[in-house]
């Protein structure tokens, strides 16, 4: 519901609030929004928000008075954030959420973390009713501390249930990055040596997942083994195009160069009067996606 | 109604440092524990102030016996105690110290008005010169002395405990302590006082007691009791002066004009195995001096030559090359490494010297025990942390890691010497440093507060006033009586 | 004592140097901004203090006295999470939500005060255990986030009470408390002597572990009283994310204010500026749109410079005060005040 | 001395209780899994121990001598980033790739070491700030992370001589150097004495600067390896999130491993001990399946317990020492060596 569709006027500067800087995706997406934005006469403001909700809320308060006419903020907390919201939108400025809906939002940019936990959770349970008859043994390394890591979750749980009831999981792991996936699955694989798939929340826990295999004699291109995740990442990217077998087999990932032409596009049209949410495709990469390296050149790659 | 211990043990691991002891404290009576270092007195002290619980025992506090005190306890049934190391709060200032514990209080809050006033009163009582608003950290260790008599004299105790009080004082307020202490005595206080100073036993006790290993073994009282028969008791022999060869060596040190803070520049100079005397009152600036040479601080002018080389001394290690080596005399801020076993403390310099590259472990044991045998270290365990010995033997494994570490030490400096030693290892330190300067021919420079001590050391006297080497005597001519006397005369005179 | 006339403002200006290098900061960014000092930003980062300085005012007690708190961030997730789950109880009460919040926040800083201070276990890993087991905990009892409280529980966090808003006024009143508490009271002063010398302080007859027993406890309520502070501020007590790496933040702020973690020394004086520091110094970096990356470089060189700042002033300081010492006192007399061994300067303490 | 007749292994324990609770866990663990001790397991708790301890080497040796180097985490991104850097340059080749990776990190301690130990400034807040300001700078370097290096460089991290993996090899050899650098070289010893008492050190001519010193530039260097080791395992080098939090990490093993933060105290067979400790007790709550909240409560707790029992034991092993001295030593013999300070233990330290 737009709050204040009133606060409609020519945007000239937007205020993008990403709080995990310290993401690949953060430092692959700003420059392609500044980009586009220089292209359209408009500039770019960043927050540095350290992954940390109160410094996200501070940064996002202290800004409120500035000369930003529209934010385009990505809720830690979306509860914590609707006060915040609210001044922006009370001070005449337009708030789009990224990744999530407010109450006091102009509108919103989506993204369904269900949906593409799904997405990956369906993909896996196909492959192994496919491969191995719909069974095996599956980890799940998951993020229950984010909003969008428990919806992610919750979506690949659903998504496996459904297409391959067969699969047992067998470990439930907390786990972001690259070094906690590395760490997790190495100890999940010994007291399971024939664990065959590991999805994961993000895709930097998978890439950790993925060197876990390789480090414990799996080879790359083992016919039984499936790692996947959400988010984009290049190591696992750049795996899947070194062979169609890689056992890096499935990322659902936006697409950082159809981010940043949103971003700026929403911003510009809620400044047009034009609420209307814009809802982000996700992709489903695998070893035979032949957009594969465009997706690598977006990401940094 | 008096004070006293019964049958008291203590045990710290191994060590029985007291043993089964009796003693009594009568109102009006300076009682003096005497012993050689660890013989167990600051133990009976710790006992009775509640720093630590006798092992068996009991304690006589107003004619009730007691298994152990809590401080609070110990201060409230009238025992104000002054400890050997002194145990006040350095951030704080000279009367919150005071009043540590015990704050004056209004409506909960600290009544600082009420404290300053009663501060001013005890501190004009022990003729101290600093206000009670002063910052501890702030005062020299006389100042800090007076401070913590200051503090038992306010609570009006009943049994006053006095540590080696004097150990760190010059013997003005040594004089001014030992008035305060008979007037107290007059008042009926009863007085527990150690020392290792023979003559303030003679001059205040009425009554004495000898430990030894944590035993009594002489206890009398004072009436036609003489020096020497307490010498006798405690088991040391007199250190009469040993004369040497006048030494004859070349110039070793010289100071040439060096300037050290605000001083004005001093001229000084000591020949091979020659053994120089500092004499003067408390702040004139001796350690200041030693501590300049060595490199502490900084030297604002003047040339330092050491065997006719211009040596180098911005900083101790600097110094330690150009030859130079000192005790310190704040021993235990200055020099103890209290958690690190003994033979630590004392080989620490040594170690680089003896490595090539890598440590030699025997000869470093070798050198500890030499260093334990020469000063009567007790106990002689190199792995016992400087922590657990007594006072005295910390000062002993301090002096011994100067006395024995150096080979290529030309000039020693020597910071008071024996403060806290016994009679015995007085001594024994005496001969380790004559030896040292004799037979090593080096240059030694020796501050002390104890003129007996000069008499029995030194070679040549310089007395310090007011940061100025003022007169240069030769020792041949010098008592204590002149010493005293030279330190009170003006310069200008 | 002072012969020369010194102005109180200079000589306290020198003493807490933070302070200059704070007035430098918010002006030139007042004239490179023009937003800075508006109510509305002021308003903004003064709440952001206030939350930090009600955990720091006790966890700076415990400093002096010589012990250490690492477990703020967990009590602070603690007490949100606690007040969240009363307001959506069936007694939902805001004073019930503050007091349950912070007696469940007192529980844990006792678990740390036996630990630590009846125990004699290790401060530092103690409080960083407890760090961990208070934070899975803290997600346990609500592993999705609580939010959308009644107005009278948010009043804790955005109401106003003559104009001042409500945390603000509760640190004013932790800092005057404390303040008062060890400027005048005798468990003030033995903080200060427990955490210079224990033993010196148990030889005076002090409570030595009843002191910091109490200092323990209470930092555990204060910290989760910032937390309900914080959950009525966002409207929201996720667990996993409030007062991340906040045990930093006011560690930080504590050092920067000039209190030693050896103990013994400091003041609320020190404790207020270095939270106002660490507060402007974040917000100015946003003004001032410094781009992320940036930041994290400008804040780390701000908080090395404002503590070289500091030390070197109280290098000047003793310099100073030794000189006129000099002048102004005989040389026999009494060690001039501050005239402080002048060694350890050499010693690079 | 020893009049009854001890066994060496039974002190060794009563030495280092973490030991047994090592082995407790080990064997209670593997009697519930059955996997704990399976080769790929084992090397998977290895390789990760292997990492923390290259870094935790020279921290120790820092924290002994009375500093702290809390910016390890960013040194350790540092060095991956740099080494990621090199590999992917036109002069890739592993070797250089290492020596510049600690290069850089060598440049961190060198900039630590100046402050905290030439300026004399505080080292925990230096090193503080030091870690925001090089976690900056890691991310300026390489905002887009680094990855697919050659296999040459991934030997580093996943490569084995002989059957054991290079980081353990690395680990080992850092780990025995400093053993042998404590125990035998005369710096060694001046480690202690300058984390005992800076004065005392420096009044003896120890190099009480030149020492640390020398240990910060090696603490970045070392972490800055243990970083390029982790890219090499990874095979990516993620500037935001390489080693985060690993700070904390690397201290919790040092304290564990009975180094005390007031200096003057420590072994490297401790932060062995510590770091194996850390490693196993995560690896075991996976392996139990504990849940990751529960995870939290459990090792937070164990932390807490794991303190305690060595403190514990410290305190029986004082009384044994005391008993079988009473026992079998003269009256006025020389003290036990373990019976330390009864006193301390009375003021209840
Ligand atoms: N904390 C301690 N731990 C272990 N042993 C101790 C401890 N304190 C004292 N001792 C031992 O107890 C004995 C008696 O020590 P005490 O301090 O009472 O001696 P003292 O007579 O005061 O000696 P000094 O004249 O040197 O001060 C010594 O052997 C000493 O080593
Ligand atoms: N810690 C200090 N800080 C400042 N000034 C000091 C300090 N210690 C001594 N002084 C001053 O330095 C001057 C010389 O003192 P110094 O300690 O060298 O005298 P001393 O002859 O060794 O006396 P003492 O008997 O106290 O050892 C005195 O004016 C004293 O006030
Ligand atoms: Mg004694
Ligand atoms: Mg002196």
């Amino acid at each position: 519901a737009p709050a204040s569709s009133a606060a409609a006027g020519p945007v000239d500067k937007i205020l993008f609030d990403f709080p995990f800087t310290s993401l690949p995706i953060y430092a692959a997406l700003t420059p392609q929004i500044q980009a586009e934005a220089k292209e359209r006469g408009i500039t770019v403001e960043l927050t540095n928000d350290n992954s940390d909700l109160s410094t996200q809320v501070s940064n996002l308060t202290a800004k409120v008075a500035s000369d930003v006419d529209a934010v385009i903020s990505f809720p830690m907390d979306p509860a914590s954030l609707e006060n915040v919201a609210s001044q922006y939108t009370a001070a005449g400025k337009l708030w789009i959420t990224y990744a999530g809906d407010l109450e006091a939002q102009t509108t919103s940019l989506k993204f369904s973390f269900e949906k593409s936990g799904r997405m990956l959770g369906e993909a896996a349970g196909e492959w192994a009713t496919q491969t191995t008859g719909g069974a095996g043994k599956v980890l799940v390394i998951e993020d229950q501390l984010t909003q969008i890591g428990r919806e992610r979750t919750e979506g690949i749980l659903a998504g496996l249930k459904e297409s391959a009831p067969g699969l047992e999981v067998v470990s439930q792991q907390q786990g972001v990055t690259p070094e906690e996936g590395l760490t997790v699955t190495s100890a999940v694989l010994s007291s399971h040596p024939d664990l065959t798939m590991v999805l994961a929340a993000t895709g930097d826990a998978a890439q950790g997942a993925y060197q876990a295999f390789l480090s414990s004699g799996r080879s790359e291109t083992d016919a039984k083994t499936y790692v996947g995740g959400l988010d984009g990442n290049l190591p696992l990217m750049q795996a899947m195009t070194k062979s169609p077998d890689s056992i890096a087999r499935a990322l659902v990932t936006v697409k950082p160069e159809e981010i940043a032409p949103a971003v700026v596009d929403i911003a510009v049209q809620a400044g047009e009067g034009n609420t209307a949410p814009i809802d982000l495709p996700v992709y489903m990469l695998t070893p035979g996606t032949p957009e594969l390296q465009s997706f690598i050149t977006s990401f940094g790659g | 109604m008096g004070f006293g211990i019964r049958n008291l043990s203590k045990r710290y691991g191994a060590t029985l440092a007291l043993d089964d002891v009796t003693l009594d404290f009568k109102p009006g009576q300076v009682h003096a524990l005497l012993g050689h270092n660890g013989a167990g007195k600051s133990t009976v002290i710790r006992c009775l102030g509640g720093g630590a619980s006798p092992t068996a025992g009991t304690i006589e506090v107003n004619g009730e016996q007691k298994q152990r005190l809590t401080p609070r306890e110990s201060r409230e049934a009238g025992i104000a105690i002054i400890y050997q190391h002194l145990s006040l709060v350095d951030t704080l200032s000279v009367s919150d110290n005071l009043f540590l514990g015990d704050e004056h209080t209004s409506r909960g809050l600290v009544d600082q008005q009420r404290q300053r006033r009663e501060a001013q009163e005890v501190l004009d009582r022990v003729g101290a010169d600093f206000a009670p608003t002063a910052r501890v950290s702030q005062l020299s260790m006389g100042a800090r002395q007076l401070v913590e008599i200051a503090k038992a004299l306010r609570r009006s105790a009943r049994l006053l405990v006095l540590d080696e009080p004097t150990a760190a004082l010059s013997p003005v307020e040594s004089a001014r302590l030992a008035a305060l202490v008979d007037k107290l005595r007059t008042e009926g206080i009863a007085i527990v006082y150690v020392t290792h100073l023979l003559e303030e036993v003679v001059r205040l006790a009425d009554h004495a007691t000898v430990l030894q290993n944590g035993r009594v073994v002489w206890s009398a009282q004072m009436q036609g009791v003489s020096k020497a028969d307490l010498v006798r008791a405690v088991g040391g022999s007199s250190h009469a002066r040993q004369k040497n060869a006048p030494p004859a060596g070349a110039t070793v040190l010289q100071l040439e004009g060096v300037v050290c803070g605000s001083a004005p520049p001093v001229d000084l100079s000591a020949r091979a195995g020659e053994i120089v005397g500092l004499y003067g009152l408390v702040g004139s600036g001796r350690t200041r001096l030693l501590e300049t040479v060595f490199g502490v601080r900084n030297r604002r002018g003047g040339r330092i030559v050491v065997d006719g080389v211009p040596a180098g001394t911005a900083s101790p290690s600097e110094a330690l090359r150009a030859g130079i080596a000192l005790i310190p005399g704040d021993r235990l801020k200055q020099g103890l490494f209290s958690t690190l076993p003994a033979s630590d403390n004392v080989v620490m310099p040594a170690i680089a010297r003896l490595a090539a590259p890598f440590r030699k472990r025997r000869e470093e044991r070798g050198l500890f025990s030499q260093a334990a045998r020469d000063l009567r270290l007790h106990p002689a365990d190199p792995r016992l942390p400087a922590a657990s010995f007594s006072g005295g033997n910390q000062q002993k494994l301090l002096i011994g890691r100067w006395l024995t570490a150096h080979d290529r030490v030309r000039v020693l400096l020597v910071d008071d010497p024996t403060q806290g030693v016994d009679v015995g290892a007085r001594a024994e330190i005496y001969r380790v440093i004559r030896d040292a300067a004799v037979q090593r021919g080096i240059a030694v420079l020796v501050a002390s507060n104890d003129p007996e001590e000069i008499v029995a050391l030194a070679d040549r006297c310089v007395i310090f006033q007011d940061g100025a080497a003022v007169a240069d005597l030769d020792m041949e001519s010098v008592d204590e009586a002149s010493l005293l006397a030279a330190i009170h005369t003006s310069p200008t005179s | 004592m002072h012969s020369i006339a010194d102005s109180p403002l200079r000589t306290f200006l020198l003493k807490n140097p933070l302070i200059v290098l704070l007035i430098l900061l918010v002006v030139g960014v007042q004239l490179s901004t023009g937003s800075l000092l508006t109510w509305q930003n002021m308003r903004g980062v003064l709440l952001d203090a206030s939350v930090i300085a009600i955990a720091a005012v006790p966890c700076a007690l415990l400093i002096i006295a010589g012990y250490i708190d690492l477990s703020v961030g967990a009590s602070l997730a603690l007490g949100g999470v606690v007040a969240g789950h009363v307001m959506h109880g069936s007694l939902a009460s805001a004073p019930l939500a503050v007091v349950l919040a912070m007696a469940a926040g007192a529980l844990v800083g006792l678990v740390n005060a036996v630990l630590s201070t009846v125990l004699g276990l290790s401060p530092f890993i103690t409080t960083l255990g407890m760090l961990t087991a208070v934070r899975g905990a803290d997600q346990l009892l609500s592993p999705l986030p609580l939010s959308g409280f009644d107005a009278s529980f948010q009043f804790l966090g955005i109401g106003s009470v003559a104009g001042i808003p409500v945390p603000v006024i509760i640190a004013t009143l932790v800092m005057v408390l404390a303040t008062l508490f060890l400027a005048a009271t005798p468990a003030g002063r033995h903080v200060y002597a427990i955490g210079v010398s224990r033993e010196a302080a148990f030889l005076s007859g002090i409570a030595i572990r009843r002191i910091p027993f109490f200092l323990y406890v209470a930092s555990g309520a204060m910290a989760a009283l910032a937390g309900a502070v914080t959950a009525a501020r966002l409207n929201s007590a996720p667990a996993g994310q409030l007062g991340l790496g906040f045990e930093l933040t006011v560690l930080t702020a504590i050092l920067l204010g000039g209190i030693a973690l050896t103990g013994g020394e400091g003041s609320m004086l020190g404790v207020l500026v270095g939270v106002l520091f660490l507060g402007l110094l974040g917000n100015s970096l946003t003004l001032l749109g410094v781009t992320s990356f940036w930041q994290n470089v400008a804040s780390g060189l701000a908080l090395v410079a404002a503590i070289g700042i500091t030390a070197a002033t109280h290098e000047v300081r003793k310099r100073v005060a030794a000189r006129r010492a000099q002048l102004s006192a005989p040389a026999t007399g009494p060690a001039a005040p501050a005239a402080s061994r002048p060694e350890s300067a050499e010693i690079g303490s």
